[in-house]
């Protein structure tokens, strides 16, 4: 399900929104190599991201869809 | 919007192809950017032994979008009542 | 005087701010409901904000005439 | 810029359009930023029993706003005396 | 892309043209938002009596650089992997 | 090296960037007129940041052309 939306989703806008979002919490301190325990890091906030992505996307559709059928 | 040497189906034209562009934008901008506040807000940490989000977490994530579409919602009226 | 310069401002605009800076301020703890305590602190954090936005407004546009008149 | 099948006319057109929605946007763009940035700065709570700007607030806001201005301002003579 | 009434040839010269703006402000935008960010993270004063940067801090802003195109690669081999 | 970099940039959002990043650093507290010490901090902060643009910049062109020359 994740794919079909990343489809649409414009591809630039997620790397740099997985980006900011996990350099923050991945690199308190930069050190001189991308080392493994960052691409761990970097690893499972990608994919927490992207299952974030995921429920935010269905939660809001599924709001806004509920609020039209309100008129 | 002044534009005087464009006429008046041109512009129009010009304006349509803007707005659809722009909507296109506008809701994976929407998701994006609610995806990004309720991460800060419900997100701790990303370790490498727990790359899945937990119960409690997409609980908050569910209830950060619904408190933020309540929030717009109750803002639209309240500035509509003001007029 | 805030209607009328509300009636130029971008209407989303508006709400969007108003959202992402009472958001902060009003769900520090975020809950399964829009309590009415949720309601009471929007409800002053959005006049608070309007309030605020004409005061940076009426002080911006009359700095900028003020150098404007020094050439 | 390169448009190499417009002509000069309507390139100088779509240029004039596009300024024009632009200065129109900065300006309420910039009041919304003064504004998200200043209020950060200055206000410290929105509680229920105090939904208006006290005086101190206030001349927070207004010091603020023009802090902002004199710092633009002081940059941009700054790099000019560079050149 | 819907624009009814622009025909093929506008419509290609139109994205053209919007591409090509695009892309010179995209780069300075790249290298603008990486200072901001590795501003925050390596820069932690600016006092009169120190307007240089040091050497850690030199340092510190070369391997943000290097991590945050690091990350984005990695993230772009990972979502490519999926597909 | 930074002036022909900067005649490319933007001006106005170099501008924008050095007074959103100082303004956080020099002004913690605000007070009714711009100081001899907010100018200094300002100028010290200015120099400051145009130094690191320019770290920047040369890191991210260098490995941009590195990376590009793998293909």
């Amino acid at each position: 399900q994740v794919k079909s939306e990343m489809a649409l989703a414009n591809a630039q806008e997620l790397i740099n929104k997985i980006n900011n979002n996990c350099f923050n919490l991945c690199f308190q301190n930069i050190g001189p190599s991308f080392s493994n325990n960052d691409q761990k890091c970097v690893t499972s906030c990608m994919d927490k991201y992207m299952e974030a992505w995921d429920i935010v996307s269905r939660t809001y559709v599924g709001r806004v869809q509920k609020e039209q059928q309100k008129f | 919007m002044s534009s005087p040497d464009f006429d008046q189906k041109t512009q129009e034209e010009l304006k349509k192809f803007l707005d659809a562009e722009n909507a296109k934008a506008q809701m994976q901008s929407t998701i994006h950017e609610f995806t990004g506040r309720c991460w800060d807000k419900c997100i701790k940490s990303a370790t490498s032994n727990n790359n899945k989000i937990d119960s409690t977490e997409k609980a908050c994530l569910e209830n950060c979008v619904n408190r933020f579409v309540d929030t717009s919602m109750f803002i639209v009226k309240r500035l509509q009542n003001r007029n």
